[in-house]
Order: C-alpha cells, then structure tokens, then sequence
C-alpha cells in the first residue's frame, strides 16, 4: 500500500536520448532514439535516409554499363564484392559467360575484399567497445590490401575492377607474389588480434549472451551472412548458389550457436581465416586465358586496338578533305578541343595546334570528308592535303581500328540492349546478400533497378537486438550486426 | 558459444520453380494471373486480395517451407501495363533451396495491399521503403511512415513520372530550403581574409 | 619616531619571520603550481606518444622537435576558442562547475610531499605546502568535492549525454573511494599515521623498505580504484566515447573545456603520488638498492618522479590494452570484488599487527 | 577517412584528433554525399562549433555532389556551409586529405589580420 502510494509520488518516466546522425559510433549516419530506463533501453527507434542519393533511380537512367560506379558508392568499404555482385546479375541479364581466368580473379579480389571489410568491421566493433589499438593494427593489414587493390586498378576503395564479361585488366605477376605473401602472413596477424580480445575477460563480458536472437527468428526477420550464421543457419550464397569460381575451391562455413554478439565475431574471425583458404587455392589453381569475354554485341572493344589512344603508329594526324566537305558544321560543334574552324557551306579546316587526335570528327562526319593521315604528325597543311586519301581508301588496320572506335561510340552513347524480362541474382557480399533485381523493357537501360541492400535489413534488427540490454550494449549491437549507411540508404 | 565451420554441399536440391508455380495455381486458382519464365526464374502473377494467404502458405507449407524473404519491392509500370504498380516478392527457402517470385498487381486509383509482416517480420522496412518511394500502402502495417526521404516530403521518387532531379529549389523540402536561407542571412558574420 | 619604539625587536623579529614563512609558502606554491602544470602539459604529450608508438605509429611530429611543443600549441588554441554556453544550460553552475573541479583537484597538490625536508639559511624547508596530519583523508574529501564539479556540469549543460555522464560519473567515483579508501587501511595500520610524510618515512625504516610489497592486494585494488577514480580506460563511463560522445564535458568548449582537461590529468597525477607514497616509498628507496654504491647521491626527487612517470606509462598501457566495461559491470567490480578483497586485506593486516606488537611486547 | 586516422598516414603527428563533440573541435570535415536529408543536421553541428572553425569538404560528392545528381542529393556543401577547403577525390586518397589539411593550416598561418586587436 505504502509502496504504491510512493510510485505514485516518485512517477518515474523514460528518458529518451537521441543518437546520431553525428555520433562517433554510428559508423556513419544512422540514427537512434533510445527509450532508456536509467541506464536499461525500452526502446530502440532506428532512423535511416541521412545518406539517400537515389542510387536506383540514378541506375534507370544511365545503361547497364554505366551503372556499375554506382555500386562502389553503396558499400565503399567492400566495393569490390558489390561490384562483383553487380556484374555478375547483369552478365546474367545478358547471357555473357566470363572467360575462366576472369572468374578466378574476380574470386580472389571478392575474397580480399572480404577479408578487408571483416578487418575493417573488427577495427570498428573493437574502437566501440573501447579496444583503441585492435583498430590499429587491422588497419595495418587492411593498408597492404588496399596498396594491392592499387596495384591492380589504381583505386583503393572505389576501384570498379570487374567488369561485365570479365574484370578491367589482367593481373600483373608482382601482385600475384605480393598477394601470396600477404595469405602467408594474414594467419599469424590474425592470432595477433585474436591474443588482444579473443579471451579478454572484458570482452568476454561485454559481447556473451548480448543480442542473442534465435535461427528462425534471424532467418524470418532477413537476416544474412555473418549475422544469420552466428545464430546457426547454414545459408550462405557462395555455396547455395555458387557463382563464379567458388564452385572450384573448397572451403567451410563457420557456423554459431547460440546466436550472440560472441559467436558473430567468431563467425567473422574464422571466416578471415577461410577467405585466405580461398585465396590461397585460387592463386595456385589460376589458369590463364583472357579476362574479358569476347561479345561484340556487348562488349567494350580492347582499348589497344582502337584507334586513337595506343595505335601503333602513334603519329596520325586528322585532316578534313576539302573537296569532300560540304561545310554542315556537325564536326565544329562535335570537336571537343574547339579546332575545328569554317564557315558553313564552307570547307572546314582543323587546327593541327589544337587537335587532341580524339577522331570525333572521323565517327561524326557524313560525307566522309574527315580523314586521317598516318605519319602526319608535325606536318604543315598543303603536305598533309597532299597524302590524304579518302577514309575508304585508307590501310586495313586503320579502317578495322576506325570501326571499332565507331562501336565504342555506338556502345556508350545507347549502351547494349537487354532481352527483355526480369532477373533477382543474389550474392554474398561480407555483409550478407547482396541481390540485384533488373526488369529490364528490351532498352538499353534498366527499366527499374533494385539493389537489396544487406545492412538495410540488419539495421531493422536493431531494435530486437537491443532492448533489454544497457546503453553501452547498443554500440556492441550496432557493431556486430556490420551496417555501411551508403548501402543501407543506397 | 562455440562455433564450428561446417561443409556445406554445392548441389542444389529444390524443388523445379515450375511446379511451385503449379501448386501455387492449384491451390488459388482463381488468384493466379500469369506464370511467367525468364533465365531460369519463374515469377508467378496474382491479384492483390489474397496476397497474405498466398504467402502465408507458401511460408508455412512444409514441402515448399519459404522461410527466407529475400527481398520485397515495388515496379511501376506507368505507360507499360494498364495496372500501374507491381508489389514484389522474391522468396527463398534456406532448407529447401528452391526460388520464386510472386508478382501483386496494384491499381494505380487504390494503392493499397495488405502487409506481409505477419508472415515474415523483415517485410518491415521493406514495405515502408515501397511506401516512401512509390507510395503504396499496405495495410496491417504496424508503423508505416516514410524512411529514407524526410517524414514530410513530397511526392514518391521511384515512380516514373517523378523528375530524376528532384523538385524545383523554391518547391523543394522545407528543411533544406530553411538552412539555405538561412545560411545566406548568416554568411555576413562570416569572417572574410 | 623611531620605528624601533612601536614594534619591539621581538615583534620585529616574529614579523620578519612570518614574512620570510609566506614568502617560502608563496615560492612553494608557485613552483609546486608551475611543475604541475607543466606535467599535465606533458602528461598529454606522453600520452600521444606512448599510445601513438604502441599502434604502431609516431604520434606528434610537427610542432616543435618531435612534436614536443605541441601542448603549448593546443592549450593556446583552446585559450582562444570562442567560450560556447548552451542557450539552454544553468548559467551560473554552468560556469562555476569546471572551477570546482579544477580547484579540487589542485587543493590536492598541497599535502604531497615530494622529497626530503631540507633547511636553507636556519630555515627548514619541508618540500611540501601543508604538511597536515590527516593527509590522506584530505585528499579523499578533496576528491569528493571534485565529483561534485563533474555532476553539476553533467546537470548544468542540459544535455542528455552530459547528465548521463554526470551520474554514472558520480555513481562511479563515490564506489571506487570505498574501496580506494579501504585499500590504504592497510598502509595507515602499517605506519600508523595518516600524514602522507610519516607514511613515507616508516617505509624507509620498514623491513620491505615500500609497502607495495607486504600490501601487495592493497597496492592492486588501490591501482584499480585509482584508474577508475580517473575515469580512464577501462572505466572511462562518464566519457565513452562511442557511446555518450563525451561524457560530463560534452557542452563544454574552449577554455572551460580545457579546465575539465586540465583537473583530471592533475588527479591523474595526484593519484600517481598516492601511489607513489603511499606504496611505493615515495621519494626513499629500500635499504637493499641503496646497497649499490654511489647510489645514495640520486636526490630524493628523481626517486619520487620516476615512480611517478612509472605509474602514468601504466595508465597509458591499460588504455593502450583494453576494452571498456560496461557500467554495470564497473559497478559489479567495486562493490563485489574490490571492496571486499580490501576488507579481508584490512582484516590480515590488522591481524598481523597485533600478533607482530603483541610479541614485541612479550 | 579513417584510414588518415590509422597508423599508416596518422593525423597525430600534425597534432590532429579526431574529436566526439562539436564543441570541441576547431574544423569539420564534411566526408562524402551530402543529403538535403542531412543538411539541417550538418548546419546545426556547424553551428556548434566554437569560433574560429574551419570547414573542408573531402571528396567530390560534398565539393560538387559528384556523380549524383539526383533527388536527395545536395549539389555540393557549399550551398550552406563556409567551406574553406575542397579536398577532391571520390574517395580522395589519405594523402590528399592530409595536402588539404595542410593548406587549411596555411591559410590560418596567412590569417594575422584576424587575430589582431585592429580587426
């Protein structure tokens, strides 16, 4: 009786804490509002969007070609894996096989991705819960990934190295050697972080028995990969559903118990160890071959063999032929660098100075007037109007690499055309399942674009992670269940 | 607390998508619209009413046991169909390993259909970003609010007729159109070198 | 007049004594104000360094030789920082809090000793500013009040984060001086005094020549408490970073937050001396090092700051090492663990006191 | 971002930190796509910031709004912000974010007039 008289009195209320956009442990911009009791949460309000750029309605209106930078965008700290993802549902959109050796180095830099993105995962959880120099050392090793990641494309983090019907450029030999270094060495590191946490009293006490979540639950709320299989569900995409050369090597999937913030991390941490498996198998079993489909239909034509940039002879020089030219003026307003000059139903006249040697006057022009001049280099304009000759009439291999510039116009200006029909492609990104879905209208571009973002999923799960635990747990959940907002709010 | 790492086989074992599609006719008979087939993947067209039941079975019955929604969206087929807007549901069953597609057809004058979150829970924010982004509602939601755009946005992105570059900047969101303003009153108190 | 008629020699004398004495008060405090000042600068600068080479990277570079003037560079930035005071807050306790804190903190600096008393010109110069009795109880009332800084900041921002960390700050410090207060029972039964330089001396004379040794589960729940008392890694709740943003001194900007820096490197210090003199034999050291020739000629100060500085690289070490608890398991390892351990040491201690006078007596 | 943070390139040896609170910071550095979503929220964080405070936009989407121009996206930070250096890159590389951190420092260091009692 006294006792209910006092709460009455003493009506305690909820506190509710606002956390994010701009918080240090948000890993970007997500947004909490806590419910808490003292120090207890009641409830957990997730709020998303701070980092919405319509990547799906940008992706219906550029061509399927186009769209591929998009992905590095969405997850930029495995933009590889998203990559991969993307090219692999378009290739099948399309019908291209990649050649063999495409497909295992699409592997292997899936899995270096992977291994990066776990780093970059442990670096973070560990900073949350206050291990400062876990996250030094990951990124010591994430470091040599992403100088390997340079070596092969230039890029660290943006790197669109997969390409539809292949991957951008082969591998040179030195990444090869570097890389079989680094899977030397990667499994010592690893029990260099696993001496520093892995039977930490403290975090032991900070990550057993907290959000724990059950395998139908996991399963029925979305969940996938790391996150689902530290409950216990075998699913993963690379062996449900085996694309590109996964099929080949072989490799376990670790698998949870009892579903808690302890067994995601050791999921996360056993998987670093088997992507270094792959890897390894995938470098000795590398065949050779080319590394791009050979599709005219949809493919780009080999850079080497067209016309302007690396030709073998180097010194062409572009000329409009005067008797040719009916003076439409199509070339001056086309011409990039602004050389083109004359009056209409004039001749038009290219200022050799200015010429950046790019051949849009070569692909525009109707009459065939503009041409070009091997060896004319350097040359003054009455000697160059002495050699040209008329663009049907020039050497073979000119003509061939003038047509397959003429393609490359074609390819980027409307892009391939899609058959028409509708595709869901899924693949196991290091978050979890990355899937495509295309309804493609017979265009070249996709009539409506989807990506199923993993993180988006996962942070809907917030809130059954959390309640029940104490503040501090929040930033234990958020960091095991691995959100990137780029890929959550796409 | 332990973890161990399992083989797991590559060998699918579903069921064939085409004879899924065939029960599913066999049991709604009247709901089926259209099976349609394209690289392997069979999506199955229904009308919106029964849409829970559909689902619902297909996640209960222990033979097809779809547990896993892998991912729930909307198209708009403005000027394509003459039912403007498709829900999507692509289903997955992780024990089975079989795949289907189910396609509800919304008309465009009554945007609603009812909501698959008692059947699979991560439906949730699914169908809130098919709200935000297409307008649909689903009914049986239990907190349907926009999600990535602000609360009090206006218009539906993703729909066809929507600019890709937004609204004009004096029509644009408040909030963002506020800080403009009011940073250019503030931008005098800057200090300039 | 003459002046000599009014002020008889004698008061003269007493005068110009009382003169000299608050000049050396004066000069004491000032020196003792200046190094202490000056090592919460470096304090800082250690700190970057110590954690910097222990990831694997340099820490400060560029201002100065090895960074070395960086301090200097950032206290003077802050001194110049815009003074934010949230539209919202109590402005008065909002202004006032970082003062009580500080000053807490600072008070504390007068009853360590450093060194051996010496005498300059019939003076005796005790290096310390009060050598009161009640030394070490002084220090924990001190303390005390400091948490009192840290809880009206907390209220005074009105902010969510800042109240937060205010309490579990309030909550955390006033468990650990418990067991902090218990753990150095044992070291009073041992010396008998409560004065921190008696303290010192019956060390000296002690058979371990510190108490570190007999007092082993003391000197580890004292170096627990004290790390928690700080407010540092593994107990930093009141500012978790990744979780309360920062803590008690979140609102807090420019010089007031400098204030806040300022306080708890100087208790970061204080507690360091505690430890120092407390278990440690503060500027003495045992009969079997002084052993070793030449070694006696090593004045008493470079004894005191080296264990000093020893203490501090410990703090760096731990935050360099683990993760954070949670608050609840903060509270767990003070009451159910630490207090209890220092009631059973108090217990033995005690025990082996009497038995030990007991004895003697016969 | 956080790479500049890590032991590779360490923002530490210039005397950087990273810092939790607004009020405690001297410089924001607005990284990636800025959403109109987002805009009050960023204005309000800068509002925060005590004088003198210092804006760098790091990479093309917050200089320009980058490859997006779409809906949501804010067509480079600009708009709202006084933003004192454009750090290129998408994502730029650390050692660009470090050039421009240096050119911040230059510009303080050329910012006498400022600070004298006649300004």
């Amino acid at each position: 009786m006294v006792q209910k008289e006092a709460e009455k009195i003493l009506e305690t209320r909820e506190l509710s804490v606002n956390m994010g956009p701009q918080h240090p442990a948000t890993h970007g911009v997500l947004r909490l509002v806590l419910d808490i009791d003292g120090e207890t949460i009641v409830k957990v309000t997730p709020y998303v969007g701070y980092l919405h750029r319509g990547i799906e309605k940008l992706g219906e209106s550029l061509s399927y070609f186009q769209a591929l930078p998009l992905t590095d965008r969405m997850d930029y700290v495995s933009a590889m894996s998203n990559n991969i993802g993307y090219v692999v549902a378009v290739e099948k959109l399309f019908g291209i096989e990649a050649p063999e050796r495409a497909k295992f180095i699409r592997t292997i830099v899936g899995e270096m991705s992977r291994i990066s993105n776990h780093l970059l995962w442990l670096a973070t959880h560990a900073l949350d819960i206050g291990a400062m120099t876990v996250f030094l050392y990951c990124f010591r090793e994430r470091e040599w990934l992403l100088d390997l990641f340079e070596m092969i494309c230039g890029a660290r983090l943006t790197v669109t190295y997969p390409r539809v019907g292949g991957v951008r450029n082969d591998v040179p030999q030195e990444f090869l050697e570097s890389l079989w270094k680094f899977t030397d060495e990667f499994p010592s590191r690893i029990l260099e972080y696993e001496t520093l946490i892995d039977q930490n009293r403290i975090w032991l006490q900070r990550t057993v028995g907290i959000g724990i979540i059950s395998a139908e639950e996991a399963v029925n709320m979305g969940m996938t990969g790391p996150t689902l299989r530290g409950s216990g569900v075998p699913y993963d995409i690379r062996k449900h559903k085996p694309y590109d050369a996964y099929d080949k090597v072989e490799f376990d999937v670790p698998i949870g118990t009892t579903g808690d913030t302890y067994d995601r991390y050791r999921c996360r941490m056993l998987e670093l160890r088997q992507s270094n498996n792959i890897i390894r198998q995938l470098i000795e079993k590398l065949p050779p071959g080319p590394v791009m489909a050979e599709d005219p239909k949809f493919i780009l034509p080999p850079k080497d063999k067209m016309m302007p940039i690396t030709h073998p002879t180097k010194d062409l020089a572009y000329f409009i032929l005067e008797k040719a030219c009916k003076g439409c003026g199509m070339c001056m307003r086309a011409c990039p660098a602004k050389a083109i000059t004359g009056e209409k139903k004039a001749p038009h006249k290219i200022n050799q100075a200015l010429c950046v040697n790019c051949a849009t006057c070569l692909v525009t022009c109707k009459f065939k007037s503009a041409t070009v001049v091997p060896g004319g280099k350097g040359l003054s304009d009455e000697k160059l109007a002495e050699l040209a000759v008329a663009p049907d009439q020039l050497p073979e291999d000119i003509k061939q690499a003038q047509q397959l510039l003429v393609r490359q116009f074609e390819f980027i200006k409307k892009g391939p055309k899609a058959p028409e029909g509708e595709l869901y492609v899924a693949t196991e990104v290091p978050k979890g399942e990355l899937g495509f879905y295309f309804v493609s209208d017979g265009t070249g571009k996709p009539f409506r674009m989807r990506l199923r973002a993993p993180s988006f999923i996962h942070a809907s799960c917030l809130p059954r992670l959390c309640v029940g635990h104490l503040v501090a747990d929040v930033i234990a959940a958020i960091g095991t269940i691995d959100i990137v907002l780029g890929e959550c709010d796409r | 607390m332990a973890v161990t790492e399992v083989r797991i086989s590559i060998h699918t074992t579903g069921l064939d998508p085409k004879d899924i599609a065939e029960k599913i006719k066999g049991q709604f008979p009247d709901q089926v619209i259209e099976v349609a087939e394209f690289r392997d993947q069979v999506s199955v067209i229904i009308k919106r009413d029964q849409v829970v039941a559909v689902l619902k079975y297909l996640h209960d019955d222990p033979v097809l046991s779809f547990d896993h929604l892998q991912d729930l969206t909307a198209v708009d087929y403005k000027g394509k169909k003459d039912i403007r807007f498709e829900v999507v549901y692509n289903l997955y069953s992780t024990r089975y390993r079989h795949h289907i597609r189910i396609r509800a057809q919304v008309p465009e004058n009554d945007t609603k259909i009812n909501s698959a979150v008692p059947v699979w829970s991560g439906a949730d924010w699914h169908e809130r970003e098919c709200f935000d982004m297409f307008g649909i509602e689903f009914t049986g939601h239990p907190d349907l609010r926009r999600i990535l755009m602000p609360e009090d946005w206006e218009g539906y992105p993703l729909r066809k007729d929507y600019p890709l570059k937004g609204p004009e900047l004096d029509k644009d969101w408040p909030g963002f159109t506020d800080v403009l303003k009011r940073s250019k009153e503030l931008r005098e108190f800057d200090w300039e070198g | 007049m003459d002046i000599n008629n009014i002020i008889s020699p004698g008061l003269l004398d007493a005068f110009i004594k009382f003169g000299i004495n608050l000049l050396i008060i004066i000069l004491k405090i000032v020196v003792v104000l200046a190094i202490g000042l000056l090592h919460v600068a470096y304090a800082t600068y250690f700190e970057r360094k110590v954690i910097g080479h222990m990831q694997v990277r340099l820490g400060p570079m560029r201002v100065g030789w090895h960074g070395l003037l960086q301090p200097f560079a950032d206290g003077l930035k802050l001194f110049f920082k815009e003074d934010i005071v949230p539209a919202k807050a109590d402005k008065a306790v909002f202004y006032i809090a970082p003062i009580i804190f500080m000053a807490a903190s600072m008070v504390n600096l007068s009853v360590i000793p450093f060194s051996y008393s010496f005498t300059i010109a019939d003076f005796k110069i005790s290096p310390v500013i009060a050598d009161i009795n009640i030394g070490l109880l002084f220090i924990f009332a001190m303390a005390g009040i400091g948490v009192y800084g840290i809880f009206i900041a907390g209220w005074a921002s009105n902010s969510k984060y800042a109240f937060l960390g205010g309490i579990r700050s309030a909550a955390q410090v006033i468990s650990y001086e418990i067991a902090m207060g218990l753990s150095l029972v044992g070291v009073m039964i041992m010396a008998g005094s409560l004065n921190l330089t008696d303290i010192v001396r019956a060390q000296e004379e002690s058979v371990f020549g510190m108490f570190a040794i007999p007092q082993i589960i003391g000197f580890v729940v004292f170096s627990i408490a004290a790390v928690a008392e700080t407010n540092r890694t593994p107990f930093d709740m009141p500012e978790a970073e990744s979780e309360l943003v920062a803590g008690y001194f979140t609102e807090y900007s420019g010089f007031r937050f400098a204030l806040f820096f300022l306080g708890e490197y100087i208790a970061m210090i204080i507690m360091a001396s505690m430890a120092t003199i407390c278990f440690l034999g503060g500027w003495t050291i045992p009969w079997y090092i002084k052993v070793v020739p030449f070694i006696n000629y090593v004045p008493g100060i470079v004894w005191f700051l080296m264990k000093v500085y020893a203490f501090f690289f410990f703090f760096y070490w731990i935050r360099a090492t683990l993760p954070r608890y949670r608050y609840d398991q903060v509270m767990g390892i003070g009451w159910k663990i630490l207090i209890p351990v220092a009631l059973a040491n108090i217990l033995v201690t005690g025990l082996v006191k009497i038995i030990i006078t007991t004895m003697n007596g016969v | 971002m956080m790479a500049v943070g890590a032991s590779h390139y360490d923002f530490d040896r210039f005397g950087i930190i990273f810092r939790g609170s607004p009020r405690q910071a001297d410089c924001v550095i607005v990284a990636g796509t800025v959403t109109k979503k987002m805009v009050p929220v960023i204005r309000r964080v800068f509002d925060q910031i005590p004088e003198p405070r210092y804006v760098v936009a790091m990479g093309s989407c917050a200089c320009t709004g980058g490859i997006f121009r779409t809906y949501s996206t804010v067509q480079g930070c600009d708009t709202f912000l006084p933003v004192d250096v454009y750090v290129p890159g998408c994502p730029p590389r650390p050692e660009t974010l470090l050039e421009g951190m240096m050119l911040l420092q230059e510009k303080i260091r050329n910012e006498q007039a400022r600070w004298s009692p006649w300004r």
